[in-house]
């Protein structure tokens, strides 16, 4: 294909030689992909409506509002309970799913202008021809991009015609949110599962540019293990942290340390997913930890230069950072705290000013802010060393005497933590009731300005604490980014055959119910069993935060391949599109069907075929919303924690209703047959880690499993309800199709309950929930 | 303007500048919620994980809800791991199910209740973490137009129809009146 | 420049050789424009940040909380109340700006969408080559996208670059809006600023592609007096109506009645913008009304068939039509309502499905849909006229009975309308009361589920009224598009010296708190007084709707063109661009300022020379927010009516605050000179029409008025002042510069009371409030 | 757990679920009004257009507004075009300007009042358009901690700090309470 390239050159030339002319040659796609394009290539909102009807039928949105009204014009306040509708004639549901279309759509517009920045940004460091190489085992590169845009990114350049195309469809699916728009909920939920598939487009987008112009690992199960926890910076050293989700300034950071030779003399560390993609571009960085974090690091005043770039930043971080003496980089155009701009100043004018007590700075070139973050480091950091950020103990006694237990600060605390016990017993001299409220604690910090006498109610746990902060100690696998294609090829055949008896992904945000650890103990539930376990963003860092009795973390007891009995850490929260893309990157690579602008055909194989649930334990984002609802539109079912109910939307199959559970069986002319609740949910919110542990294992059944996989599934299904629910499930019976489904240790007891309740044998078939095909594949 | 238009009322000026039901506590008396129960045609206990852990008086939350149950016949549905907990106990609830689950069958107008007598009522909500509890009790205030919703927990709950605001006196004082007669 | 057209010809030719490539050549600008590029085309977020915070320095945001909560994400609720922050560290300033934000994002995003559809439409129509001609008169032809997008569009496939810039920017500032983005209010201030911008950017390339493609007006003062009420329908025929923004099916209807010969035996109308845009295509089409009419005009039964496309559309239409058995078509896939989708089944069975009954039908095809629209009517309007939809006047006075003067009605419905009162007298037999509520109703429909007698309250009413609404009658000029080049050369020069003493700008929807008429009335003000008035959207139909004495409106007493002492009426909601347009226009066309990528040195000629002021009455949407924003940005100021206070934010000037006011003056070596709160602010609620009035006339004060011009606007501003308020404005001594300022009239006693303040003579400069700019222009 | 954290509260589960103050009526009657503003160090009245509309027993309320100016000494803010009522009844307000503008200057507590004898400390509206005097309390709700502001108004105001919910008795009654002494 040379050719082409040779004789663009010479258009531009001569099109030069035109003086006082704007030329530019924007979307040529040279694509050498040569698979045949499928029906849906770029869909618009409409396109594949007819499959989300099919899913929405079955799997009914589940509505709980989190307001009875609604504020989004000025007919408003509108009041839409019960039967009430709005002065626009919404009624409460469609204003639920209007809410969730909206959430979804920043969520998508969020990682879509993040992809943006980082795919323009290596395209004027790297050039627009830069080939996307993930490396040899990976010539599926772009799975979700390939099956929804109908191309295969060749090089940088191509993710241009990819974000433009993305960045129209959320532009179209938002405005349906304007008021007089969809009315029917049944179709905003429609225009959600759009903006969620949209979302899994760009992040992707986002990760491939950065993994190719970073050089992150390429889908590396040896990734190197990095150290994570507040306890790992070496406090003798400068320390320069960077906050948020993209990670250009970082590596001009290092990058920078790099030249001076001095990357072993100052610390550098990142919170949230700046701190995967950080340790992706250097190993030797640090994750302090994850949003819960924030707030008590800032105020540890640890840090000598925080520098923001975007997304799930705390907004008080200048007013934080400045009472601790830290100096602020805002490095993107999302957060720019007011700050003047200094883009254009000189280096040293404005490492003058930080080094000297301004504030902060908005630098938007991201060589120039590295540089002036690390000169600001080791310019402050001797004298800031000397700072007292935190009361020591016995001032954390004499100020829990202030309290008056007055119980606003529980009242108003999201997990209701017994905070003026603790100020009560801390008050006699016994820290231990604050050290309890620390393992639980969110760092949110709303019961501070709740607090009528003013306690600066963090700082005291955190000083209570202080032992379990320093030995906040841990290691994390770094980010490894997509899953290869020689992975696919061993772990499709038994994943689709229900052998692996499922993939589930640890994603997601720090909104907790009930503190740390859960995470943890439900990957290393479902690693023993050997599922395949994968993680990412937020959550793949809380694992990282429990070590076992040999002081070892999961991911140092599991290796990190995309297999049985291993946990594969895929990266920030862009590296999310690397789960869904391994669900499509089966169905391509080891069942050889077509997926390129074969949206519908792909999600029907992953929803009947593929046992992957994700579980989204502290989801609280808009981000995490969109992603959440991109992988329902592919058929994979997602369980969220408590606090996500607040999403105001679930969507929840019905077990009792036998119709809803019906497919095609296309090696039986089409006939329709029952296969069961198989899988139950596409949205769930579970109370309990333990009502999660065994949902997951249900969420993991599918139609398509074999005999032996099917009993390997219940096998575990079963086990993991006796062990968390003291008794057999009560639905078993519904996913026994033959006697063969049965789990051979418990076989004769299921037998006869069976019996009991007029079991009838069922059948395995070839299942499909497309009409079209429901005679014959394609 | 006709005389009616101008009548003082002491609410807000215009319905909707609060939450719908507005934000003032519809506390009942343990008393009240027994008779309310007992008046009930199908209520139905749904009683939460959280049992498993909070304690009144010294006593777990718990075994006030087994006595409730056996004080006076109403269907018991467990959420989420509670059924271990009743189990352990020797207490066989009529179902259990996640807390979804079940607030998403009682939404349903044509679902047949728990002991397929028909839908249920009257919900009384007990153990359920507040969250999750309170977003289910939303969904319940919006789509069930059927059925009434009662909390039992230490806090008051706004989207419940009816809380009673617990210790483990007003515990003891419920049960005693599910016994009566 | 043929040269080009001749080489990319050539290089497609040669590409096209190769086989197997998909190629496409997207977005080459073959550009005419000879100006020189300026400093800041395709301004990304931060571009114009400067501008902005100069403009919010002086205008500083004023929030005003809509709700203490925040419930964006899972964190929540969180209470903002006072000092309060959220779980993100936000506070409620920060939230109000947030949800500006937001809300201006769903607004241009809407446009943008509707813009993008229309644009492709036409494209798929016309092909991209197909030339934007708007007439001999207009070489100016896109001052938003000259100004902003630094290009001027020639060809349709032009404004395709121009929208993949604006969803860029969209995407970029709604991301802008996830937890943990923005900590500023300021800079989400200027973010709201900038997605304003683009939104004036979107709606004029919809608009011009529109008129070009469509053959629309251009710019026509001439423009034909077309039919608007509720009482214009010839209730005999056969009636299609539209419902709507996007006029696309209902050009389609139109072709397809043209093609059978049947215009005149069809009503066809439409209702909001859809109902302008139909009779710029076809001057016989009627305008039903606006938004407020929706309602009841569904309920009343008249239409046959209901066609919605998108925006402002009652979500609850379905519903209402199925009601009274109108067919309804939906033709957007912004707005499905569950419905089939039946693009792709044959036209004769659509027909029939719809004829037997069937509610209603999704058709993409606009072509297709037009031609069903018009078969259903008349297969079933002469069986639908038997249908009796309202209550008759015995049954109105029965059911009033009914009511049980309860209140709730009243206390639910915005406008506080003494619904209770009414009831009681017409359960008397006394129906007046009703008919009152009539005129002030907004049809908002909230008051009826309110009712717990069930009291079909709207019905009731519009029975009451109805010889009123038979009486609803009116011409309005249709929307006549973008101003003329030789306009602006007339009016130029006055308008900068200030003899023309402003343009008002009457825009906006139907929310007001007081009844229609009140634009007639404020309109009819400034007409008398020759300022320039120009109208577009709701407000240009509510203009319409009030005849003198002698039954005449506005548009026929007065006339279209943009002149002192004429009324010129746009066209729909995105002709608003053209509003602004003509802002732009004054100083490239009188001016002969660069405007080419030239965005401040345009608004800050704006903000000191044009005595421009928009007056948004009963504006209610997230479009309307984002034109206002955009408006702002640009310099204009803009006064909103009193519901409008629950956008949340408002930018006011101090006029106590000297310092405030001050520019720099060019032609005094940039030296800083007081100027008066001219314009006072830059967003303002007013609270009644009074105020309105000589707000805007104040408004309409700009530092570059002449000593005549100044003399005239005073004039005007003092006497509106004295007929309004009964006195004297107590801050008219602030906008006297010089003697010559004061009004001849009024002279000796004005400065009788200026010796009395202790005034000084001032000075007029040459203003700007660019520093760069504050010793030479360019 | 503490006993203190299981304190039984007659609130909401959670601060939040309801606007920030809740919608509980903060309801005062004519006398304490009367008295909170004679307590007060600078009281300001906003009267508003409205109040050359509206009547109570008959009366228009600009003239009860004039004898509550006149029963004790407020300075008196005229908003929108309320003034050119108040000139006509030959009554004189301190000043006038729109309610976005008082409202702009009462936030800023920089100001120096309406008298120049320093920020108000407590505000009166009276005859403000329902829906703008709602947002404009909001505003001073939530950016004016120096002051407090109470309606007068025949509906209870949720952002107001305390409300009087008026007919003519009570309007007759607040300008006795205020020319007493
Ligand atoms: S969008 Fe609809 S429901 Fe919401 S405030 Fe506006 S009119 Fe009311
Ligand atoms: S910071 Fe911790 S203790 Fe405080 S409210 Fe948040 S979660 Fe509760
Ligand atoms: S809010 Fe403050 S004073 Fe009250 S209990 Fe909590 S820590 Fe103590
Ligand atoms: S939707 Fe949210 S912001 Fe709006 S009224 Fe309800 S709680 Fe407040
Ligand atoms: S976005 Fe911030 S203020 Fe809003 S609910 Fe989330 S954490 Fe609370
Ligand atoms: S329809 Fe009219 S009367 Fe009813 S609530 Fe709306 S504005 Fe008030
Ligand atoms: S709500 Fe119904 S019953 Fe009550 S006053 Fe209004 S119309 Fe009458
Ligand atoms: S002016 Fe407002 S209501 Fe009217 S059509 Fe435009 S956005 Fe809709």
């Amino acid at each position: 294909m040379n050719g082409i390239n040779f004789k663009i050159e010479e258009l531009k030339s001569a099109l030069a030689e035109i003086g006082g002319v704007d030329v530019t040659i924007g979307s040529i796609i040279e694509d050498t992909w040569e698979e045949a394009m499928g029906p849906t290539p770029m869909p618009s909102i409409d396109t594949l409506r007819t499959w989300d009807h099919i899913l929405l039928n079955r799997y009914k949105p589940f509505y709980s509002p989190f307001c009875d009204m609604c504020c989004l014009c000025t007919y408003g306040k509108c009041d839409l309970t019960a039967g009430k509708i709005g002065a626009c004639g919404i009624d409460i549901g469609a204003q639920q799913a209007r809410m969730y279309l909206l959430s979804s759509c920043i969520g998508a517009a969020t990682h879509g202008a993040h992809a943006r920045h980082m795919v323009e940004h290596l395209i004027e460091k790297l050039g627009s021809d830069h080939k996307i190489d993930l490396g040899r085992f990976i010539s599926v590169n772009a799975p979700n991009i390939m099956a929804v845009v109908g191309m295969r990114p060749e090089r940088l350049g191509d993710l241009r015609k990819v974000l433009d195309y993305a960045e129209e469809q959320i532009v179209q699916c938002l405005s349906a949110t304007h008021t007089g728009q969809e009315g029917s909920s049944i179709d905003f939920e429609s225009k959600s599962m759009h903006v969620g598939m949209i979302d899994h487009v760009v992040m992707e987008a986002a990760d491939i540019a950065q993994i190719t112009g970073c050089g992150f690992p390429k889908g590396d199960s040896d990734a190197p293990l990095v150290e994570i926890g507040m306890g790992t910076l070496d406090r003798s050293k400068p320390v320069v942290i960077c906050v948020g989700h993209n990670v250009v300034t970082g590596t001009e950071i290092v990058d920078h340390l790099m030249k001076k030779d001095m990357m072993d003399k100052v610390e550098v560390g990142g919170l949230c997913c700046t701190a995967h993609d950080l340790t992706r571009y250097e190993k030797t960085a640090k994750v302090v930890g994850h949003l819960s974090k924030q707030l008590y690091f800032i105020r540890s005043g640890v840090a000598d230069v925080i520098v923001v770039d975007e997304q799930c930043v705390r907004l008080d971080t200048l007013k934080e950072a400045t009472k601790v003496k830290t100096a602020v980089i805002a490095t993107s155009d999302k957060i720019c705290y007011g700050l003047p701009d200094r883009t254009n100043d000189p280096r040293q004018e404005i490492i003058k000013d930080l080094a000297n007590g301004v504030p902060g700075a908005l630098i938007l070139d991201p060589e120039k802010a590295g540089e002036v973050a690390v000169e600001v480091a080791l310019r402050i950091s001797e004298k800031r060393r000397k700072l007292k950020a935190l009361p020591d103990k016995k001032e954390v006694m004499k100020l829990a005497r202030d309290c008056n237990v007055c119980g606003e600060c529980k009242r108003t605390c999201p997990l209701d933590l017994p905070i003026p016990g603790a100020m009560k017993t801390a008050a006699k001299g016994d820290l231990n009731g604050l050290v309890d409220v620390y393992d639980l604690c969110l760092g949110c910090g709303v019961c501070e300005p709740a607090c009528r006498r003013d306690l600066p109610i963090l700082n005291m746990v955190q000083r209570a604490a202080e032992r379990k902060v320093k030995e906040e100690k841990y290691l994390l696998r770094s980010g490894r980014g997509p899953i290869l294609d020689t992975e696919i090829r061993n772990v499709g055949p038994p994943i689709v055959l229900g052998t692996i008896p499922g993939v589930v992904a640890y994603v997601g945000c720090a909104n907790y119910s009930k503190g740390r650890g859960a995470l943890a103990e439900m990957a290393e539930e479902f690693l023993r069993r050997r599922y395949i376990v994968v993680a990412s963003g937020c959550a793949a860092m809380d694992i990282a935060m429990r070590k076992d009795e040999d002081g070892k973390t999961l991911y140092e007891k599991y290796p990190g391949d995309f297999d049985a009995g291993c946990i594969a850490n895929v990266g920030s929260c862009v590296a999310n599109s690397h789960i869904s893309g391994a669900c499509i990157k089966i169905p391509s690579i080891f069942a050889r069907r077509n997926i390129r602008g074969n949206y519908e055909e792909i999600a029907d194989y992953i929803l009947n075929r593929i046992g992957a649930c994700g579980v989204a334990w502290g989801v609280y984002s808009q981000k995490a919303e969109a992603i959440a609802v991109g992988c329902n539109r592919w058929g994979i079912p997602v369980i969220v924690g408590p606090h996500a109910s607040k999403y105001r939307r679930l969507y929840l199959g019905r077990k009792d209703i036998e119709d809803d559970w019906y497919v095609y069986d296309v090696k039986a002319k089409g006939e329709r047959v029952f296969v069961g609740p198989a899988p139950e949910h596409l949205m769930y919110a579970s109370e309990t880690k333990e009502e999660c542990i065994v949902m997951t294992a249900r969420l993991c059944i599918r139609p398509n499993d074999t005999t032996k996989g099917r009993m390997i599934k219940l096998s575990h299904y079963l086990d993991l309800s006796e062990k968390y629910f003291g008794t057999l499930p009560d639905d078993w019976p519904v996913f026994v199709r033959t006697e063969a489904d049965l789990p051979i240790a418990k076989k004769d007891v299921l037998l006869g309950e069976l019996k009991e309740v007029g079991w009838k044998p069922g059948r395995i078939p070839d299942p499909t929930n497309l009409e079209r095909f429901k005679l014959k594949w394609r | 303007m006709a005389k009616e238009d101008n009548v003082s009322i002491n609410r807000s000026w215009q319905l909707g500048r609060g939450i719908g039901k507005g934000d003032m506590p519809r506390v009942i008396s343990p008393e009240v919620l027994g008779k309310l129960i007992k008046k009930a045609k199908r209520p139905l206990y749904v009683f939460g994980p959280s049992l498993l852990e909070a304690k009144y008086n010294g006593k777990l939350a718990l075994d006030y809800a087994i006595e409730m149950a056996e004080a006076h016949d109403v269907p018991v549905v467990a959420v989420s791991h509670a059924i271990k907990g009743f189990l352990q106990k020797g207490f066989e609830p009529d179902a259990w199910m996640p807390a979804v689950n079940i607030v998403d069958r009682l939404r349903d107008s044509e679902w047949n209740g728990i002991r397929k007598e028909g839908q249920h009522d009257l919900v009384v909500l007990f153990g359920v973490f507040c969250a999750l509890g309170e977003q289910g009790l939303s969904t319940l205030r919006h789509f069930a137009p059927h059925l009434r919703t009662i909390t039992i927990c230490p806090r008051y709950h706004p989207s419940a129809d009816m809380s009673i605001i617990i210790d483990g006196e007003k515990l003891n004082k419920l049960v005693e009146t599910l016994r009566r007669d």
